[in-house]
């Protein structure tokens, strides 16, 4: 096609570049219409509804100004909301990485790691929705009639526990958080652990490095931007909970307490969710609270992480 | 000097011995071993509750979880839970609107980020790099915040309560991710294969189509899959967006029959219906482990 | 300082019946430089990382000094290993990465600090004790890695191809600083390399090795001059050993018109009537005429000081024979010369049992 | 293989939607349906009396699934009806959350069914609030194929002449076909030396019988918030009369709860419920419906339910693959000591039509038709519950309830309409959580009340 150059001789890189300009826009404008359209967009018009009142079915919003923020702080429900989300996110982050690397520690020599992992990972492609009934079921107490998890504590002696009453049940989502997501972070992490370069494991073998010690100083260290990265997927995806939380804590048919909420069900409740007519103004000033929680957490992970490229 | 040993002297041990290293069990270590056993041991005997119990009576769920099933196959009703399941969650049409659903939506999320991450990557334009953190940012956008604007807006256009509508956003939802995920495989690609073309004479868009296109196939296949897993699973949006059963994909119909189901007392029909939802994730799980796993960490490690 | 034993050392890997490493045994002396050598897969660098504990000991034991090691963690066995790539913490300074086995030891920090000083001084790195090694040349990490070794002041410093990674003209430079650093501190040494070159230069002696077997532990001369057997003769030397197929008859071998004499050992030592003669390019005498190989010259190597005759010596061998000529030497190609080996430079093998015949 | 009581029992609904009355032979389940669900089922479809002359169809969103008995009995309405007028109904099962989930979003489209139901109260939050209704009170003057009788000649004004019912404008906006009270529950066969308590004490008294029998005295789901609350609005109602909670909930000060000592007193025997271990191990954990299955079951003695009870527990036991059945009866709550009002809860459970309704007249059509005798009668010999006209038969377990629903005493919604405040907000925020510390033992009465006070007050304050 480019009959104008030579033979053997490539065409003038600037020609070519200036061609291949040419298809970005035709390339790039379809997703990026779909997405500023389908998120953007809306992303503002909930910043906008979130000053104002708003019932949706024909009526029209009112500007409110910060109304619905201080109801929002008044609120019991959105308190025990937003504190949940936040304890998800900070003691199911916890949780999870620590599971994580403690499996880090073990699965890097183990036999049989990779089927392991396999297993592990299963739960991370199950729809949260069925895994919230699925806990729901395998944790109901009932005296002679338990579900799994009682059944076998009980076989092992243990007294039954009351995992679904209401102060258990943010520990017990918890719990089930961790569960289901540690083995896509072990996935993660172990990919990475798997890019260290094993002499160097040999090498601390040598020193006489506990697995501690070669935790502390090689595998973290050399792991860091990954667990950096993780940390955001997490604070991203731990936000947004609750099909789980609302399956698991609740009959299923109503909202759960209140005590169990997180900000994802705030805002379903509010919107598509209980009793009364939707409030889709409080529901949207939530949703800017969640955009706000991710950002900043984000932002403080980002920062609290940095640290000097490692280059190998 | 010279040792020649004679050969079939030496028989080997059934497995070698473990390097000095591996052999002391510091507490930490053992600690990490019994949680990962455990752990493991838990993920199996959970999926086979699951499997189990979908065949089960309500007895036996809760008085006999470990033991296999028994009631429905004496009864020659062996899947007497699914197809309990499947009738009355209106699951077989469910399964059916969502394996198409997932499969087109799948395939053009991928259509059009392939270009987009193409564009973003490889163009050599300038702002490209704050334009895929521009995309990157969608990811953080959770899902609930839209939900209300985007309602109201395809209410405008007809579009909801219309599979059409969710699909549509499902696409767009979807893009930010598979967009940021494919700008990693095509930066990872070489750029002599290009250069070579286009010293062939291929046209841009030729060489994408022909070249960067094959070369990214295994990331255009992870993203395929991710996507699937990820609409396959998808709960919130459909609850809003769809309305009549007949339009119900199968986590919908699944948060519609949980609570006819508890109403009902039908354990075995619930477990069932989680079942029909989980093991076709099964399934392509098992076929696919390695590369839904890789995907994922690759996605990731970006 | 100790000296390190290998008896009836024996390694297997998974899914795989033949051993690694087949009952070696193997005396390395206090303060030894000692060279395990031989081409890729032979077990050399497994026999080092069996002795460093990085690998099992299905059979046999290891010896440091009196004690034995076989089943001890690395970390008691006393020793210190250059690893191939270096294994350098890239995250860690270049002081880190030499304190850091002081560092797992709990050896005081000011102690620590002058240590690494020490052995930084040493090397010639005291510029660079706060880089990180990515920001390193090659020969700088090389000799970060040999200082993270001698920090330690081990009893036996194990070394797995630590040149390997280096340009040629660096790996001549380092290979003599190695050597000399090794003579100063006296600290028993095993080097792993499959560069003949290097393990003649270096070792006190050197180890050759093949599919787990040990072939012949010698000094370099001794390698040279009576090679055990054909593979050692072929593999020590460069360009290598010329092995020429020959028939014993009566007291003496023949080979395409050459008859070279058998000694009354040799003779005994035969297995058969087939011997192999060993010729190095050295030891061949080239004229235009006369008793011997009647050969063509296909390609000649000129480098000044020596010359390389490649020769095809149609009916008797069929790789060409390499001929070491002095620089200049008026050879062409094309040309038909006569080969005829010296005498006394000639090596004897059994061809049934590729054993070296005795002298 | 069809012959197995199971078969039969997986394809249920099938079977009985094609009206094969002998069906299934003598299996668990059937053996516990009430007589007359079969006839019910393949009895002939009664004439329409008042046929809509416009539109081949109309759309129906059902806050029952296809499986439930109400579900058979509207399924076969619904037949009838498009047999009988030829149009046809596009009924969507969506179950009890149908109207937040999928109703109110949807009523910012076009795309809106003609006819839903819930009940009234639900439908006044969240539907008629922002206007989403229109009035059916033309409906009241539909014939209903029974001769020349309309809806009016056979519902009693109660039924649908109420606050509750009534939209902005003061009219109605449901039919009611169901009506729902509420009672204490308990098996006869196993509390065999029954009588009816007269008192707070009394009532006690049984439950500390039912105790020494080996028993639990009360079996409770406690993940359901507004099933906790019905214990303190009982008794709350019986001091301050229909429309007392509500009023006292509205106060904005909140004082009402302390100002009237009886509001603290009716949380004593919630107190007394909590403190005296009467409450079924294991309630507080519940996951719905399991404990009102163990009620079931026989290990607790009494259950305070709505009129539902008969039907969900019945189904349980016969999911369960048993062959026991419960012969269920009932009382009311006893009149609380010093209290002066005699009041009924109940719960009509009916049609609306919205206002985007493409097709109003077709679905006021079939409001009307549901309420012929031979229809309705499935609400209570099919799904056990009380229908809405009092002249039809009543489930025999529901005799006692429909008595006291008959009777003279004051009339009002469950909990006196708190739910319905602030379009739920309040009881969520402000009684719920309170109520669920009183029933769990971790409230006095007193400080019920009085924190009841407080939190009221800061709820009013930014949602007033």
């Amino acid at each position: 096609m480019s009959t104008a150059t030579a033979p053997g001789r490539p065409p003038a890189p600037g020609a070519h570049l200036a061609r291949k300009k040419r298809l970005f826009f035709p390339f790039f404008l379809p997703a990026v219409a779909l997405y500023v359209l389908f998120l953007l967009v809306p992303t503002v018009a909930t910043v906008v509804l979130g000053f104002t009142d708003w019932s949706g079915a024909g009526d029209t919003p009112e500007f409110t100004g910060l109304a619905n923020y201080s109801e929002l702080i008044a609120s019991d429900a959105f308190r025990y909301s937003f504190l949940n989300t936040l304890l998800y996110i900070v003691v199911g982050g916890v949780g999870t990485f620590l599971l994580a690397f403690l499996f880090t520690m073990v699965l890097r020599e183990m036999r049989g790691g990779k089927v392991v992992r396999a297993i592990l990972f299963f739960p991370n492609i199950v729809a949260p929705i069925a895994l919230g009934m699925f806990f729901g079921i395998i944790l109901v107490y009932r005296p002679n009639r338990q579900g799994l998890a009682n059944y076998l504590l009980e076989s092992v002696g243990i007294d039954a526990v009351k995992f679904l009453a209401p102060e258990n049940i943010t520990w017990v989502v918890t719990g089930c958080l961790i569960w289901a997501s540690s083995g896509f972070y072990i996935t993660i992490l172990m990919a990475a652990v798997d890019r260290i370069p094993p002499y160097l494991y040999e090498d601390s073998d040598i020193a006489g490095a506990t697995p501690w010690q070669k935790f502390r100083h090689v595998t973290l260290p050399l792991t860091w931007d990954v667990v950096g990265v993780a940390g955001v997927l997490w604070t991203i995806s731990a936000v947004k909970i609750f099909e789980l939380v609302f399956v698991l804590a609740g009959p299923g048919t109503y909202s759960p307490p209140i005590r169990s909420w997180t900000l994802g069900v705030f805002v379903f409740d509010r919107s598509f969710g209980d009793q009364g007519a939707p409030a889709y103004g409080t529901a949207c000033a939530a949703a800017v609270v969640m955009i706000l929680l991710v950002s900043v957490l984000v932002v403080a992970l980002r920062r609290l992480m940095r640290r000097d490229v490692i280059q190998y | 000097m010279t040792t020649t040993a004679p050969a079939g002297k030496r028989t080997p041990p059934r497995k070698p011995k473990p390097a000095p290293t591996a052999r002391g069990l510091s507490p930490l270590r053992a600690l990490g071993m019994a949680v990962v056993w455990l752990f493991t041991a838990l993920n199996v005997l959970v999926l086979y509750w699951l499997v189990a119990a979908a065949f089960k009576t309500p007895i036996e769920i809760f008085t006999k979880p470990f033991a296999l099933p028994r009631t429905w196959f004496e009864r020659g009703q062996p899947f007497r839970n699914l197809l309990y399941a499947w009738d009355n969650a209106g699951f077989g049409r469910a399964f059916l609107i969502t394996v198409v659903l997932v499969a087109v939506a799948s395939v053009v999320i991928v259509l059009l980020a392939a270009p987009a991450a193409y564009a973003l990557t490889r163009l050599g334009v300038r702002g490209s790099g704050g334009l895929t953190n521009l995309f990157a940012i969608g990811m953080g956008i959770p899902f609930q915040t839209v939900v209300i604007p985007l309602f109201i807006g395809m209410a405008e256009f007809d579009l909801t309560n219309d599979l059409f509508g969710l699909f549509l956003i499902y696409v767009a939802l979807s893009l930010p991710f598979t967009v940021f995920l494919l700008t990693g495989f095509f930066r990872s690609l070489p750029d002599e294969l290009e250069e070579a073309a286009a010293i062939d004479g291929a046209s841009p868009s030729r060489t994408f189509f022909t070249i960067m296109l094959p070369l990214a196939r295994g990331g255009l296949i992870t993203a395929l899959i991710l996507n699937a897993i990820g609409l396959w699973n998808e709960t919130l949006l459909s609850i809003v967006f769809l309305n009549e059963n007949a339009n119900f994909t199968l986590a919908r119909a699944l948060f519609a029959f949980n609570s006819a189901a508890s109403y009902q007392s039908e354990y075995g029909g619930l477990v069932a219906g989680v079942a029909i939802v989980v093991l076709p994730m099964l399934v392509l799980y098992l076929l696919l482990a390695r590369r839904i796993i890789t995907g994922l960490t690759l996605g990731a490690g970006k | 300082m100790a000296s390190v034993t290998f008896t009836g050392t024996t390694r297997f890997y998974a899914g795989n019946p033949v051993p690694a490493v087949d009952g070696l045994d193997l005396e390395v002396a206090d303060g030894e430089f000692l060279v395990l050598v031989g081409p890729s897969g032979c077990g050399k660098s497994t026999t080092l990382r069996m002795l460093a504990g990085l690998e099992g000991v299905d059979d046999g034991t290891i010896h440091i000094g009196d004690r034995d090691v076989t089943d001890l963690p690395p970390k008691e066995r006393d020793i210190a290993m250059v690893f191939q790539n270096y294994a350098l913490y890239p995250h860690m300074t270049v002081a880190e990465n030499i304190g850091f086995h002081l560092k797992i030891a709990k050896v005081a920090k000011t102690d620590r600090e002058a240590k690494v000083r020490d052995a930084a001084e040493l090397l010639g790195l005291t510029d660079y004790l706060d880089r990180k090694p990515a920001k390193l040349s090659g020969g700088q990490r090389q000799r970060v890695a040999m200082g993270r070794a001698i920090v330690r002041s081990p009893q036996v410093f194990c070394m797995d191809e630590p040149l390997s990674n280096l340009d040629a003209k660096l790996r001549v430079q380092t290979r003599t600083q190695i050597a000399s650093l090794q003579r100063r501190l006296g600290v028993t040494t095993i080097y792993v390399t499959h560069d003949q070159v290097e393990a003649m230069t270096m070792g006190d002696r050197v180890a050759v090795l093949k599919d787990g077997v040990l072939q012949q532990c010698d000094t370099p001369i001794g390698l040279f001059s009576k090679p055990a057997n054909l593979f050692v003769a072929g593999f020590i030397g460069s360009p290598a050993m010329n092995l020429v197929p020959a028939r014993a008859s009566g007291e003496s071998a023949a080979v395409g018109g050459v008859t070279v004499p058998l000694t009354p050992a040799q003779r005994a030592g035969l297995t058969g009537d087939d011997l192999v003669l060993g010729v190095r390019p050295e030891a061949w005498r080239v004229s235009g005429a006369g008793p011997g190989l009647s050969a063509v010259v296909e390609v000649v190597e000129e480098l000044g000081s020596d010359q390389y005759l490649y020769c095809v010596v149609d009916g008797v061998v069929s790789e060409p024979i390499a001929v070491r000529t002095p620089g200049m030497s008026p050879w062409q190609r094309g040309e038909k010369v006569v080969l005829a080996p010296v005498a006394e430079s000639l090596h004897v093998f059994d061809k049934g049992t590729g054993e070296r015949l005795p002298d | 293989m069809r012959s197995t009581r199971l078969t039969a029992l997986a394809a249920v609904s099938a079977l009985l939607l094609a009206a094969c009355g002998g069906g299934a032979s003598g299996g668990g389940e059937d053996a516990l349906a009430l007589p007359g669900k079969d006839e019910y089922l393949a009895a002939p479809c009664p004439e329409v009396g008042t046929k809509p002359t416009t539109g081949g169809e109309f759309t129906y969103w059902s806050m029952w699934t296809k499986d439930e008995p109400q579900g058979q009995v509207l399924t076969k309405a619904m037949n009838c009806f498009t047999e009988k007028t030829g149009v046809k109904v596009d009924v969507q099962w969506l179950g009890r959350k149908l109207l937040t989930q999928n109703l109110a979003p949807a009523l910012n489209t076009d795309d809106v069914p003609d006819l839903f139901d819930q009940d009234v109260s639900q439908v006044k939050a969240a539907i008629v609030a922002p206007g989403g209704t229109q009035t059916v009170e033309d409906v009241l003057d539909y014939k209903i194929g029974e001769g020349d009788k309309t809806v009016r000649d056979v519902l009693p004004r109660s039924v649908w002449d109420f606050p509750a019912n009534k939209d902005a404008d003061g009219k109605i906006f449901e039919i009611p076909y169901e009506r729902i009270g509420n009672a204490w529950w308990f098996n006869k066969d196993l509390i065999t030396d029954f009588t009816a308590p007269q008192s707070i004490d009394e009532l006690f008294g049984l439950f500390d019988k039912a105790k020494e029998n080996g028993m639990a005295a009360v079996s409770q789901d406690g993940d359901i918030d507004f099933y906790n609350a019905y214990f303190y609005t009982q008794i709350a109602e019986r001091y301050v009369g229909a429309g007392g909670l509500e009023k006292a909930a509205l106060d904005k000060t909140g004082q009402a709860w302390v100002a009237d000592p009886n509001l603290a007193k009716a949380a004593e025997p919630v107190e007394r419920l909590a403190k005296g271990g009467y409450l079924i191990d294991g309630w507080d954990a519940a996951k719905f419906p399991q404990v009102q299955q163990r009620w079931a079951d026989g290990e607790a003695a009494y259950v305070f339910l709505g009129g539902w009870a008969p039907s969900e527990t019945r189904e349980y036991l016969a999911k369960q693959g048993g062959d026991k059945g419960i012969t269920y009866a009932t009382f009311q709550f006893p009149q609380p000591e010093g209290a002066t009002h005699r009041v009924v809860e109940q719960l009509p459970l009916g049609f609306a039509v919205t206002k985007k309704a493409k097709n109003p007249e077709a679905a006021k059509a079939f409001i009307a038709y549901m309420m012929n005798k031979d229809i309705l009668s499935g609400i209570a010999t099919v799904a056990d519950n009380l229908t809405s006209r009092p002249d039809l038969p009543t489930p025999e377990s529901m005799t006692d309830i429909k008595a006291a629903l008959d009777s003279d005493a004051e009339k009002t919604i469950f909990m006196d309409g708190l739910d319905a405040l602030s379009g739920g907000k309040w009881v969520e925020s402000v009684f719920y959580p309170l109520n669920n510390d009183l029933l769990k033992g971790k409230l006095t009465a007193q400080e019920f009340v009085r924190q009841l006070a407080a939190k009221q007050a800061e709820f009013w304050k930014t949602n007033g």
